[in-house]
């Protein structure tokens, strides 16, 4: 990836994480079937095998090719995850509208909307278990990265290692939102699915 | 035209059988039973609940499960400021809820006294 | 072996999606889905709510509306002491209810926090 | 019917009671869909009629002629009033056990059973607007009677006198029991479906 996101590197970005999640399902899957309903890898993986078929056509600009993502997700998902990732993309998107390309700001912006945008659709809270607990570490520190004046790809890994961890710190905690609240305390020990998609979202342009 | 409600369920089977139960007591009321993905697997349509809400007059939405109500939110979000004003998501117990909405909703209640009827039931009668 | 859960509704798409849509996250856990009356109508089946609560081990019932519930209380007075025993009516909103008593018993709960996990479930997650 | 009720006069008057709702079953109906889902009259017709195809067999008292019927009726009806109407005449079948025929005091017991068990089944009070509503003082008025010293015949008809009275004066109140309670003071003006059918099932052998 370059030190900008323009159209054409988002469309790869985008590629990118299509194959990533398509390599996962079965991860995803299993993660959702010890704290959830066990189909989280088939509803991404559909999700962004129709994000992908979208992406041969023509693009204006990032915001355009981000805002695809977002209503392909929330019409093909079928679970928590659609609506959520819809309104990630979704926010996401308008906060680097008009933008010809992203560069470290502009990815940092992107993935601030996105976040605010998961908060409010779940209406969830940093330690309640979901994939909030990804995506708001990873808008921290791509903003902090962003303000050190790191480029487009930089931005992206620093919130991708943010991700990964925040992926990673949902496992000791009960759940507060989603279908593992209803497990209570049984839900200690296991990683959240959505948390760790998000963490392979962020990291698919490593 | 009385208040309608649509039913979003991840099951088509317990959209359609909330419809019937409903039904019943509110034979004049239209009731929009959208449940299931558009494949007809478990989950929820984003699509098939926009068209309900576009499809309808004044609505009153009740879910399932916490993901059924982002999808209905998310539909909500997509409507035109008009269309907005003429729907409202419940926070209520699918099955009694939407049996109590709907017999407020037979008896002429209008956007807003069919919701809180869908709200304020509890267990069965 | 894991509690039961018996769907008692006045329709038979009710009850059939409601345990469709709890087995789901509750694998293994046998679930009775007992709707619609002895012809296929709207109403309840003393009979079926019968059957299932005597090929069932221990078991939460959960009902959709007030008839319903007295079906099933009467299943359970007829009942003797050793089959009353493990039998419990929950008082709880049906969707809810089952989803989360499902949760409990996949987990290996015991009649009584089945039970109260049906009895304590109120919106959606 | 005679003064007393043997097991050949109470297997009439449970034919009469099948004669009786199958000539109402409109008229219950109608009641019925008006405060409630419209099925009172077709539930109690279907009911009765299983009911009346068993009283040709053999029976030893009256209370063997009862016990089937709340058989019967539980498994056959389908609504609400199946339950209820099951318990009543199951626990007024048990009031009336070992006797060979029924004097005014029996029937009192047989009512007063089937009102008890009526009230605990529902879990309803009287002014609840429901068939509550019609048993009660049939019962008061059964036993007012038998203590009197009114034969079976007359206690029947104190009962049913007093059952009707009890339906019409569920017409001005609201429902806290039934699908009418859903209605709240739009149930004010209509009579209760089940208190109507409990004054036809008391009055049947007039
Ligand atoms: N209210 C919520 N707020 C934030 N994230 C949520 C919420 N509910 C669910 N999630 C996320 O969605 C993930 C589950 O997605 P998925 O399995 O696709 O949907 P579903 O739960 O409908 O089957 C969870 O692991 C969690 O990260
Ligand atoms: N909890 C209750 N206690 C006493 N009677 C009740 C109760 N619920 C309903 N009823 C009686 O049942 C009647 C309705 O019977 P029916 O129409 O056959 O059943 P459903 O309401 O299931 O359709 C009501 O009119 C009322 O008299
Ligand atoms: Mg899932
Ligand atoms: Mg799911
Ligand atoms: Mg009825
Ligand atoms: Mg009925």
């Amino acid at each position: 990836m370059a030190g900008v996101l323009d159209t054409a590197a988002t469309v790869s970005w985008i590629r990118a994480i299509g194959a990533v999640i398509a390599e996962q399902e079965q991860h995803l899957t299993t993660l959702d079937r010890t704290i959830g309903d066990g189909d989280h890898g088939a509803n991404m993986r559909r999700g962004f095998a129709a994000v992908t078929e979208k992406l041969d056509g023509e693009f204006a600009d990032p915001e355009e090719v981000l805002k695809t993502v977002a209503t392909t997700l929330i019409s093909t998902v079928g679970g928590a995850s659609g609506p959520l990732y819809g309104t990630a993309f979704l926010k996401g998107s308008m906060a680097v509208k008009g933008r010809a390309e992203l560069d470290g700001a502009g990815v940092a912006a992107f993935i601030r909307g996105a976040a605010d945008g998961v908060k409010a659709r779940g209406k969830a809270e940093a330690g309640d278990k979901t994939m909030v607990d990804a995506w708001l570490p990873a808008a921290e520190a791509a903003e902090a990265a962003a303000a050190d004046g790191a480029d487009a790809q930089a931005v992206l890994s620093a919130a991708a290692a943010a991700a990964r961890k925040g992926a990673e710190e949902t496992e000791p905690i009960v759940a507060r939102k989603g279908r593992a609240s209803y497990l209570g305390e049984r839900a200690i020990g296991h990683r959240d699915p959505g948390a760790e998609s998000t963490a392979f979202i962020l990291g698919a342009a490593e | 035209m009385s208040v309608e409600l649509i039913i979003v369920s991840h099951s088509s089977k317990l959209a359609e059988g909330v419809v019937e139960l409903a039904q019943q007591m509110a034979e004049d009321v239209r009731l929009h039973a959208v449940g299931g993905t558009d494949e007809g697997g478990i989950g929820t349509s984003f699509d098939r609940v926009q068209q309900a809400v576009e499809a309808s007059g004044d609505a009153v939405v009740l879910c399932d499960l916490g993901s059924a109500v982002m999808t209905a939110e998310s539909v909500i979000d997509f409507l035109d400021d008009d269309a907005r004003a003429r729907i409202r998501l419940a926070d209520a117990p699918l099955v009694e809820g939407a049996v109590a909405a709907a017999v407020a909703a037979q008896s002429g209640g209008s956007l807003d006294e069919v919701l809180a009827a869908a709200e304020s039931a509890a267990g069965s009668a």
